[in-house]
C-alpha cells in the first residue's frame, strides 16, 4: 500500500541515499537503526513535511510525492507527540475529525470510543501538560487513529516512556492493532520493540536501508559486516582461513567449520570469557591479552583487548571488573567458543 | 563582597535617577490636586487624550494586522533578503524622531500633513517594530511540529495557522501589542513635524508648557504617566 | 505554498512603509546636492552637529558608567526587590518623551534648564536602559564558573570582574553602547522641553522645518541618517 | 590536611546532610555517587564558592570556612574545565602565577616546565576552542597545578571524554601525581576512576557521605543496604531465616551459610541465568519466573521478573534476549547458586 521508490534527500546533517522498500496493508513495519541514521527525517518525507530531492512515494498506487500532508490521509506521531498544548484531550482527538466536517455528534460518540479502546476515556476534560507520558502517548496515537488514517507514521513512540509504561504500551499496542486494524510504520533504534511489534524489519545505517525481512531473519542473517556490527557484532575479524584455522595479524584462531582464503568472523563481545589465569579447555580459543582501556556503560564494562596485533571487544559485568581489578595495562586470559564465531 | 556592594552603590545612581524624576512628579502632583482635577475638566485637554488613546490604538492594530503575518513568515521560512528585512524592520529604532517626521513628509507630504492619518503614519514607523519583533519570537516559540501534525491530520497551512500557532503565540503578540501601543503614545517628535495638530496629549504637554508654563503642563504629564505605568504593569 | 505568500504580501506592506521613506529621502537628496553641501557650510548646522555628537557621546559613556555596574549586579546577585528594579529600568521605553523632559525640570528645574547638562539628563533618562539590559545580557552569557575559577587562583572578586567578565561580555557591551548612543541622538521630544538651547541637530531639523519649510529641513535629516544608518551598520 | 566537619548546606534541589571526612597529604581522595547526589556542591562549598549553612573546614588546622576562595590556596577544576576562552593556553596556565606577581622570567619557565609534563608545550599558543576534550583537560590541570596548590579539587575531570582520551589520561594522572607530588580530592561517578586513582573513597548517595574507607574495603563490605544498591546489588530479598533456607514472599532460598531471623540477602543481576527450561543442579537455586518488563541499557538487557511476589532483576546480553525472545509475559527459569547471595 505505501511504496517508497529510491528517495534521497540531503537535509541539515542528514543524508538519504535511494531509499527504496514497501509496507503491506495491516502489517507493523519498523525501521531500525541508531540514532542519527536520518529515520526522523525518512518518515517527515512520508508525511508530506519534507519534499525529498530525488525518488517517489507512492500510496495506494498513487503518486503523492508532491501532495501538501492534509491530502495524504496518512498520520504522523513525532517523538515528542505534539499534542496541542492550549486544547483539552477531547478536542487534542476530535481535532482532525472536526476538520472533515464530523457532525457534532458523531465526533462525541468517535472520540469516546477510541478513549475507550485507548483507556483515555477519564482523562478527555484534561490539558495535555496534566498528562504522564504514557498518558501522552496514548492521547496522540487516539488523535491520529481517530482520523481512520492510511497508515500512520510513528516516531520513536517508546523512547521518552519508563520502564514499566514502556512495556505496559507495547502490549497494548498490539491489542489495539487487533481491534482498531490499522497499517503502522514505525521507527526507532530499540531491539525490544522491532522484536515485539515488527511484522517486517528494515535496519536503516548512516542514510541507507541496507536489509529488509522478517525480524527473525534479519537478525539471524546479517547480510553485511555493517548490519552485522550494528547488531552486535562488535568484532569483526579478518584474515586468511585454511581449513579450521583462521590466520590475523600473526594470532591463530580456531573455526566452528572448514573454510578457505580470505573470510570474516564476527564475535560478539558478549561471548569472550575473560579471567585472571589460564583455563584452557579442548573447545576454546584462548589467548594471553594486553587491557587497552575500559569503558564503563552502566552496570557493563566494555574491555578493549590488544592480542599481538589484535584488538578485541569484550564485555564484563562492574562487578567482575572490580572483583579481577581489571584496568588498563593488566594481562588477562581472553577465551571464546569455536562456536561462538560467526563466519560472514 | 565589597566589589558587588561597590558596583550595587555605582549602579543604583541609575536606578535613582530613572526612579526620582517619577516619584516627585507623582509627590508634587498630590500636593496641588486641585490643579490635577481642573485639568480632567479641560476640554482641551480631554480631547487630546482622546485622540492620543484612538491613534496609538489605531496605530497597533495596524501593526499586528500587518506584523504578525511579518512575524510568521520570518520565523517560519529562509528566503534569500531575510537578514535584509529583519535589519531594515529595526532600523526606525535609530533614527531621530524629527528626521522620521521629515521623511514620511518629503514622502507622503500633504496626504498625512496636519491629520489622524499623519500622526498614525508617525506613530507606525516608530512602533511597528515592537509588533513584528514579538510576534517572530512568539512563533519562534511555538513548536514548528505542532502544526506539521495539524497538517497531517487534514489542516492547511492557513488553518494550521489560525488553529495552532496563532493561539499558543497569543500571550507573546499581546505583549508585542502592549510594547507598540505604549511607544505609539510615547512619540513627540516626529507627531509634531507630521501633525500638530490634530492634537495628541503628548503635544499638548509641550504646548501648555510652552504657553503656560511648568505648573500647567504637569498635571497632563502626571495623567499619561499613570496611563503608561497601568499599561505596562500589565504588560509584566 | 499559497499561505506564506498571502502572509509574506500582507507582510512587505511594512517593510515597504519602513523603507520607502529612506530611500525617497536619499533620492531626493541625491538630486539636489547643492542644499547638501551648502548645509554642510552652514556653521550653525555644523555647530549642531557637534552638539548632538559630543552629548550623545557622553551619554553613552555615563550610560556604561553606571549601566555596566548595575547590569553586572543584576546578572550575577539575587536580592529582595530585583524584579521591581529590572522593571524600573524599562519604565523609561513607555514613558511619552514630552513627559519625560517635563518630569526632568520638575525634579532638577533650573540644574538642567537650556545647557548641555540638560541635554544629557534628557538623553540619559531614555536611553539608560539599553546599555544596562546589554550588560546584564553580556554577564548572563558569561559563565560564572569562569569567574569562580578565576577566584580560586588567587583573584579577588574585582580582578575576576576585569580579567574575565568585562573582557568576555566586551562585545555584547559594547554593541549595547551603541544602542543607546543612537537612542540618545534620536531623542527629540524631551530635548524640546528641557534644553532647545544649545542647539541639537535633531532639534534644528525642526526648527529649519518650521522656519524655512521642508527643503531646508532635509539635508540634516539625511546627514543624521547616513550616520544612524552607518552606526546601525557597524552594529550589525 | 583537609577536614570537613559535618558541613551541611541547602542548595537549589540538592541538601548536602552532615559530611565529615578528611583527606591526607599526597592522597588521592574520591568521593563516588550517582549524578544528583551533591557532589558539585561540596566541592564547591570546599572551593568557598558556596558558603555553607553549617559545619566547618579546615586546611592544616586553620578554620577557613568564611574565607574567600583566593585566600584557601586551593585549586578547582569544574566539569567543564573553565579554560577562559579569551585568553592563550600559556595566559591561561599563567594567570595564577601573574596574581601572585610572580616575575615574568619565572613565569616562563613554570609555565613550560609544567607543559612539558603535561605534554602541550605544543599548544601555547592556542586558544581554548581549538582544543580537544583530552588537550582542554591537560590545560586545565596545568593552569590549577603551577600554583602549587595545597589541594587539587576536580570535579568529573574524565567525563567530557571518549573512551582512549579518557583511558590514556587515567594512566598520565597517576604519572603525574608521583612527579609533581599534590594532593587530589576528586568527584566521580565513575567506579573505574575509583579503582584506579582513589587511595580512599567516600561513598556519597542523596547528599549524605554513607561509607568511607579504601577502594578495596568499600567495594567489597558495603556498610549497608543502600550501598549495596549503589555498588551493583540491585536485587534484595527480605525474608526469615532458619539455617540454610530463606522464606521470602512464599519463595524458599537456599543460603550460603546458617542464619536465623529476618535478613535480608543481596543478589547481582548478573549473578542471575535465565532459560526457557529447566537446568536443575544441585548447588542451585532455580525458579519458574513471568517476565514482567524489559529494559535495554545499550547492548545489556535488565530483565524485570516475577517469582510469586517476589519481584528481581537479571541482566542478560540483547543477543540472548533476541535468541530467547524474551519479551512482557514469557515464562523463564531463573537460576543463582547460594554462594552468589550476600547476606548483610
Amino acid at each position: 500500500m505505501l511504496e517508497v521508490k529510491s528517495v534521497s534527500k540531503d537535509w541539515k546533517e542528514f543524508r538519504l541515499r535511494e531509499i527504496s522498500f514497501d509496507v503491506s496493508e495491516g502489517e507493523h513495519f519498523i525501521i531500525l537503526g541508531p540514532s542519527g541514521a536520518g529515520k526522523t527525517v525518512l518518515l517527515e518525507i512520508i508525511a508530506g513535511i519534507i519534499e525529498p530531492d530525488a525518488g517517489r512515494i507512492l500510496l495506494n498506487g498513487e503518486d503523492i510525492t508532491h501532495w501538501p500532508p492534509e491530502r495524504r490521509g496518512l498520520t504522523y506521531i513525532p517523538q515528542n507527540y505534539a499534542l496541542f498544548p492550549h486544547m483539552s484531550v477531547f478536542d487534542n482527538i476530535a481535532f482532525g475529525l472536526r476538520l472533515r466536517r464530523v457532525p457534532r455528534a458523531e465526533i462525541e460518540r468517535k472520540v469516546k470510543e477510541i478513549a475507550e479502546v485507548l483507556g483515555i476515556a477519564h482523562l478527555l476534560h484534561r490539558k495535555p501538560k496534566t498528562l504522564s507520558g504514557g498518558e501522552s502517548q496514548r492521547v496522540a496515537i487516539a488523535r491520529a487513529l481517530v482520523v481512520e488514517p492510511e497508515l500512520l507514521l510513528m516516531d520513536e513512540p517508546f523512547a521518552n516512556l519508563d520502564v514499566q509504561t514502556r512495556s505496559k504500551l507495547l502490549g497494548e499496542m498490539k491489542r489495539w492493532r487487533r481491534e482498531l486494524g490499522f497499517t503502522a510504520l514505525h521507527v526507532t533504534h530499540s531491539f525490544e520493540e522491532a522484536v515485539s511489534l515488527g511484522d517486517r524489519v528494515g535496519v536503516m545505517l548512516d542514510g541507507r536501508l541496507v536489509q529488509t525481512g522478517s525480524v527473525r531473519d534479519v537478525f539471524s542473517r546479517p547480510a553485511s559486516e555493517e548490519v552485522a556490527r550494528f547488531l552486535g557484532f562488535e568484532n569483526i575479524i579478518e584474515g586468511t582461513a585454511e581449513g579450521r584455522v583462521l590466520r590475523s595479524n600473526g594470532v591463530e584462531i580456531e573455526l566452528p567449520a572448514e573454510v578457505r582464503g580470505r573470510v570474516r568472523v564476527g564475535l560478539r563481545p558478549e561471548d569472550i570469557i575473560l579471567s585472571l589465569g589460564p583455563i584452557r579447555t579442548s573447545a576454546r580459543n584462548e589467548f594471553k591479552a594486553l587491557v587497552e582501556s575500559v569503558e564503563e556503560l552502566g552496570p557493563l564494562v566494555r574491555v578493549h583487548l590488544r592480542i599481538g596485533g589484535l584488538h578485541l571487544r569484550a564485555f564484563i559485568t562492574r562487578s567482575s571488573m572490580l572483583e579481577m581489578g581489571i584496568t588498563k595495562g593488566r594481562e588477562v586470559y581472553v577465551s571464546f567458543k569455536a562456536s561462538a564465531l560467526h563466519v560472514f | 563582597d565589597y566589589t558587588l556592594y561597590f558596583f550595587a552603590a555605582l549602579g543604583s545612581f541609575l536606578v535613582v535617577y530613572i526612579a526620582l524624576p517619577l516619584l516627585v512628579i507623582l509627590a508634587k502632583q498630590a500636593s496641588d490636586f486641585d490643579m490635577l482635577l481642573r485639568a480632567l475638566h479641560d476640554a482641551y485637554v480631554i480631547e487630546a487624550l482622546r485622540n492620543s488613546l484612538l491613534t496609538a490604538t489605531a496605530t497597533a492594530l495596524i501593526a499586528l494586522l500587518f506584523g504578525v503575518p511579518l512575524g510568521y513568515v520570518l520565523a517560519r521560512k529562509e528566503f534569500p533578503g531575510k537578514s535584509l528585512v529583519q535589519a531594515l524592520v529595526d532600523v526606525p529604532i535609530v533614527i531621530p524622531h524629527s528626521v522620521v517626521g521629515i521623511m514620511l513628509l518629503v514622502t507622503f507630504s500633504n496626504a498625512i500633513l496636519d491629520s489622524y492619518t499623519g500622526i498614525i503614519a508617525a506613530m507606525l514607523f516608530v512602533s511597528a517594530p515592537f509588533a513584528i519583533n514579538a510576534a517572530r519570537d512568539g512563533f519562534l516559540a511555538v513548536d514548528e511540529g505542532l502544526e506539521h501534525v495539524a497538517r497531517t491530520l487534514g489542516a492547511s497551512r492557513l488553518r494550521a495557522f489560525f488553529s495552532v500557532a496563532l493561539p499558543m503565540a497569543f500571550p507573546a503578540i499581546a505583549s508585542g501589542a502592549i510594547m507598540t501601543w505604549a511607544r505609539a503614545i510615547s512619540e513627540v517628535g516626529a507627531i509634531l513635524i507630521v501633525a500638530y495638530y490634530p492634537k495628541t496629549a503628548q503635544v499638548l504637554v509641550m504646548e501648555y508648557f510652552n504657553n503656560y508654563g511648568l505648573r500647567s503642563s504637569r498635571p497632563i504629564s502626571v495623567i499619561l504617566i499613570v496611563m503608561s505605568l497601568t499599561v505596562f504593569v500589565i504588560l509584566r
